[in-house]
């Protein structure tokens, strides 16, 4: 099997014994939104995901919906924003995430074959599950993008195994049965279905929805291999926040993920699977 | 689930497996006798069907054709809509669900989900845009009354869209309890089937009617209006084994059958409008049940077939064929099936239709809900 | 013509003649099979007849009774108004007349003259109490939109009184060429016996479909409202020969059968409320169909004769059985028709009705017409 | 044939080659509405017609609607009335008239009893016609008030005979199809219609309904035996005029009607039936 631009370097970030970080941002959101990239990557991201705003984003929550509809009101395009993108030298892997809709337009291969110009390692299409993706799937094999496929708590354990079989750069994971958002308490499924994706695929987790603070990202991480922040970030973004400031929000998840890591592995703790100790 | 290359399951995958426990449930119930009993029954004893199929002698002689209306207006609650909703609600119960889940716009499919959910004894909990909640007052205030929770969605644009955004947020908190209740032959399989399915009862009774109706026994033109296309798809059903002309009729600006390219919204795969850059683009129409960027997929393939021909009327042409019905035959269209008549109108003008012409005309429903807007426009 | 000693015809000299060709007419027509047939042909297709019965399931459960509802409401305008409206227009059209005359109230009756007219293209003329024509802005419209000409009338109390006044003056003023078209039970002969030989096919249907739904085919009691009572009438006709037991039922503000007196109004003798002087007292009830301080006389009659009982309930009542009714049976009633459920409801608690008692209940309308009243009360 | 209390003072002033002019007045009207009878009895009314007011007085037009609402409000009732008018001298006979249901409140028979009572010579029922009367003209005979019927343009030959046969007083012809009220010009069928009563009865014929000039009095007493002047009246007195100001009204139509009579008496002209001469 073999690992894409995504994949290989999550690969080696985990297999180094760190915590992934993956941080969100709505492409086009402010007139200076690759700030927000380059803040990231400054600290600490192990990749970006970075949206590409579409219309009718029915499954995501409130704040992302709201993004995205700001950034569209500014002129944003799918094509502009990949456009800044390859002007960027970024050292952290770049995932666009957007709805199947946008894919589409361009038809998946062309679509493909943009982002790869942009310099983009993989994709994220929420509302394309594995039963449809397999035209896009192909299209994006052939150009080198991976295909990221997102699994839930609700998928039976069968299709789990397929979906982490066939996903690239990492399974994407939904912590909950929900949309994107912040939420309070990370739900109980989390653990449960990070197990269940690990049982039959070693490709890295990484854990979304709902999460916002760096004890929620640890507990995440307690068995996935990382997490993905967006409702979080974009929420300061939209209430004003700055490249530095969200940086500065990053760092601290940062610091708390690589400081958990050092604790987690001396000693490791004894409790590593569901259903032992409390 | 599939229609042609259109329709499919374009949802997260929290919600695949939901949609094929609905799916299974379908194939299975549709063919148990005693469900289909049970749904015969409600439709008999709690809408009225059969519906008359209604000879429009007036409008006829004035137009040289000849006009059979499929009257759903006189359907309980005064639309179509009940026939699917009653259809969906009693699969709910039968998979051991709890509760109905569904989003509205004007409120139709939001009465008519209230009435299905107090009938059975189902809570239900219909998700609304804010922005039609203030304008649609009295049918939140109906559904209130039924016993049904009404939610104000406050997000986005605060209308359809995003009630239905918040709907399937809450059905993807809750698979197990609640069922989704879609309104139309749109969203993921097993929908647009299921909604043809449960709708081609309006198709299935007027041939039958036209057969005792009509010397020719088959109308030459079969005529519905198309939003997402449900009252369409199920008429349609009826005769796209015959040698009638479908024509789906659509709103000038909502036409995603005439007007649409390809896309992915809400689930599935059809022809939605949308800018060059993959935008869905607001729809405008007079007829709040028009208002949708989109066509169920099997409207889609219909028109790729050549099967049905999609067609566009305006806003003024509507206004003017309800008027023109109201006084013709006594009855007030709502104006998503005034739609149908204006084009019928035009097409009789223009020679389009030969004359003496034997045109099936599904009325959709009833025109009271628009009495406020026609009386701001005649 | 004659109720025991009720009915008659208390009419100008100008009319007695016009009023005795109304009655040669109809008694011509009703035993003429064309148009019998015509006017079930125009039920059918129009209407939308046969109603259905159905069997209110959950609130049968609640009560301890099984109770069936007769659905008027189903019926084309949204009441069983139309049934009388459209014999009516059939036989102004068999004697040549030229046009329709009728006055409305809170336009129900209004809206039906006006669809039959439009129906059978006659002109009709509509006369409406100013205040009327404020209140109940949207059913001017619909009768206009279905090209009936409303007359608004602004002398007296600017409500139905006036509006009958006014209506009587103009078919005096032209009785070669028009037609008066009075909406229930009461008026001069033969109005009260011909309104009621119109709306009998509320009674015959439910007489027939008892005998399906019930294993005694005949209910124990016969439930409907009454304010002139014409479907309270029609649906008596159809068991005053069985064993059910007949209740009328009446607001408490307008229960001319259970607390009037011997009187002549509006062209007839019946019961009506009235003062110590003869003066005529207003009445009042949440139910604008129901706001008429008289009776038909073939109520009084009946009520004479111990042979049907008329019983009232309280706005409070009605409104709570409106509510109860939606909930339980998905079925929002005109607030006319919730009087009667709200009988039910209140003999089954105090065992008035005993358990397992089978009623046939008349639901003469539905309540999208209400649900502003109701908004502001619930 | 006997003639009553009203007939024969009728009888006799036609017969002695007088038009006659029957004003009317809503009882109760105003406090001191007994001061309009003695007006018009100075004026030279032959008969008074008193109205015994009913709040849905459905056959009347939109004026003595609205007098009978006044009187109402003012709390005129039928035996109040009558109570008032017992106590008057009055030379002119007066005729009672009401809608059938304050007749019904007392019953047929008390009711002519209260009106003998007050010294009311004759009664008028507008929604009583020939086939109801039976009862309430037994009622009256008994008692010695006349009942006087009516008569309309519709009214068909044979039963326009019973009518005028059975009618006592003298028979009410109403001049056009409609209810009471001004008119600007009397219709056609008033004079056909009092031929046609003439045709099988000498009993006098009253003309009423819409008549409220000289000239209109004149007109139609060139058929029919004598006028009646409602609404004219009653729209002067809700306008404010005083018992003199309604007085100074009548006499204009008595001058008018007695000229007449003299100018067609002497010489008589040639066209007394109506198809001759214009």
């Amino acid at each position: 099997m073999s690992t894409g631009l995504l994949e290989s370097p999550l690969r080696a970030r985990r297999d180094g014994g760190h915590k992934l970080l993956m941080p969100y941002v709505t492409g086009g959101i402010t007139p200076g939104w690759t700030g927000y990239l380059r803040a990231f990557a400054a600290a600490g991201a192990d990749a970006i995901e970075l949206g590409l705003p579409f219309s009718d984003p029915t499954l995501d929550g409130a704040t992302i919906q709201e993004a995205s509809d700001a950034a569209l009101a500014r002129g944003a395009t799918a094509h502009g924003i990949l456009a800044e993108v390859a002007e960027l030298r970024l050292d952290v892997p770049l995932v666009a995430s957007t709805y199947y809709n946008l894919v589409l337009r361009d038809g998946p291969a062309e679509f493909c074959r943009a982002l790869r110009r942009a310099g983009v390692a993989g994709l994220i299409v929420p509302d394309l599950p594995l039963d449809e993706a397999g035209e896009l799937a192909d299209a994006a094999a052939a150009t080198g993008v991976d295909l990221v496929l997102l699994a839930s708590p609700a998928t039976p354990q069968r299709r789990l195994d397929e979906i982490a079989r066939r996903s690239r750069g990492f399974v994407y994971a939904v912590s909950v049965m929900g949309t994107t958002g912040e939420r309070a308490a990370l739900a109980e499924p989390a653990a449960a279905l990070t197990e269940r994706i690990k049982q039959g695929s070693d490709r890295p987790v990484l854990l979304g929805f709902g999460i916002s603070t760096p004890e929620q990202a640890v507990e995440a991480t307690r068995r996935a291999d990382g997490v993905v922040i967006g409702t979080a970030i974009m929420r300061r973004i939209l209430d004003g926040a700055a490249p530095d400031d969200v940086g500065a929000y990053l760092t601290g998840l940062r610091r708390a993920l690589d400081q958990e890591c050092d604790e987690t592995r001396w000693p490791a703790t004894p409790d590593t699977r569901r259903g032992t100790a409390p | 689930g599939r229609f042609g290359e259109y329709g499919g399951l374009y949802v997260p995958e929290s919600l695949v497996a939901a949609c094929r426990e609905v799916e299974a449930a379908f194939r299975e119930a549709r063919t148990d006798p005693a469900f289909r009993e049970s749904l015969a029954e409600s439709l008999a004893l709690h809408v009225g069907r059969p519906t008359p199929l209604t000879p429009a002698r007036r409008l006829s002689a004035e137009l040289g054709v000849t006009l059979l209306l499929k009257r759903e207006d006189l359907a309980h609650t005064g639309s179509h809509k009940i026939n699917n909703v009653l259809g969906q609600a009693l699969l709910a119960l039968r998979m051991g669900r709890t509760r109905l889940i569904a989003e509205t716009g004007a409120g139709q499919h939001g009465v008519a989900v209230a009435t299905a959910a107090a009938l059975l004894g189902l809570p239900a909990t219909v998700f609304m845009g804010e922005r039609d909640v203030e304008r649609q007052g009295l049918n939140v205030f109906r559904m209130r009354m039924l016993g049904t929770e009404v939610v104000p969605v406050g997000t986005g644009s605060r209308t359809l869209k995003d009630a239905t955004s918040e709907a399937m947020r809450h059905w993807v908190a809750d698979t197990e309890e609640a069922y989704y209740c879609v309104g139309s032959v749109i969203g993921p399989n097993p929908y647009p089937w299921m909604v043809r399915e449960f709708q081609r009862v309006i198709g299935d009774e007027a041939r039958e009617q036209c057969a005792g109706a009509l010397p020719a026994a088959v109308p030459d033109y079969v005529v519905a209006c198309v939003g997402g296309g449900s009252n369409a798809a199920g008429t349609f059903a009826g005769f796209v084994g015959t040698s009638a002309r479908l024509i789906g009729v659509e709103a000038e600006g909502g036409a995603g059958a005439a007007r649409g390219s390809l896309g992915v919204l809400h689930g599935f795969r059809s022809l939605f409008l949308q800018d060059d850059h993959g935008q869905i683009t607001e729809a405008h129409s007079i007829a709040a049940g028009l208002d949708y960027p989109g066509v169920g997929p099997e409207h889609a393939h219909l028109r790729d077939l050549g099967r049905a021909r999609y067609v566009t009327v305006s806003d003024e042409e509507v206004v003017d064929a309800a008027v023109r019905l109201a006084r013709a035959e006594g009855i007030v269209p709502a104006l998503e099936s005034a739609h149908a008549v204006a084009w019928v109108i035009r097409a009789a003008r223009t020679g389009e239709l030969p004359p003496g012409a034997t045109v099936l005309l599904t009325l959709s429903g009833r025109g009271d809900k628009d009495i406020s807007t026609l009386k701001e426009l005649v």
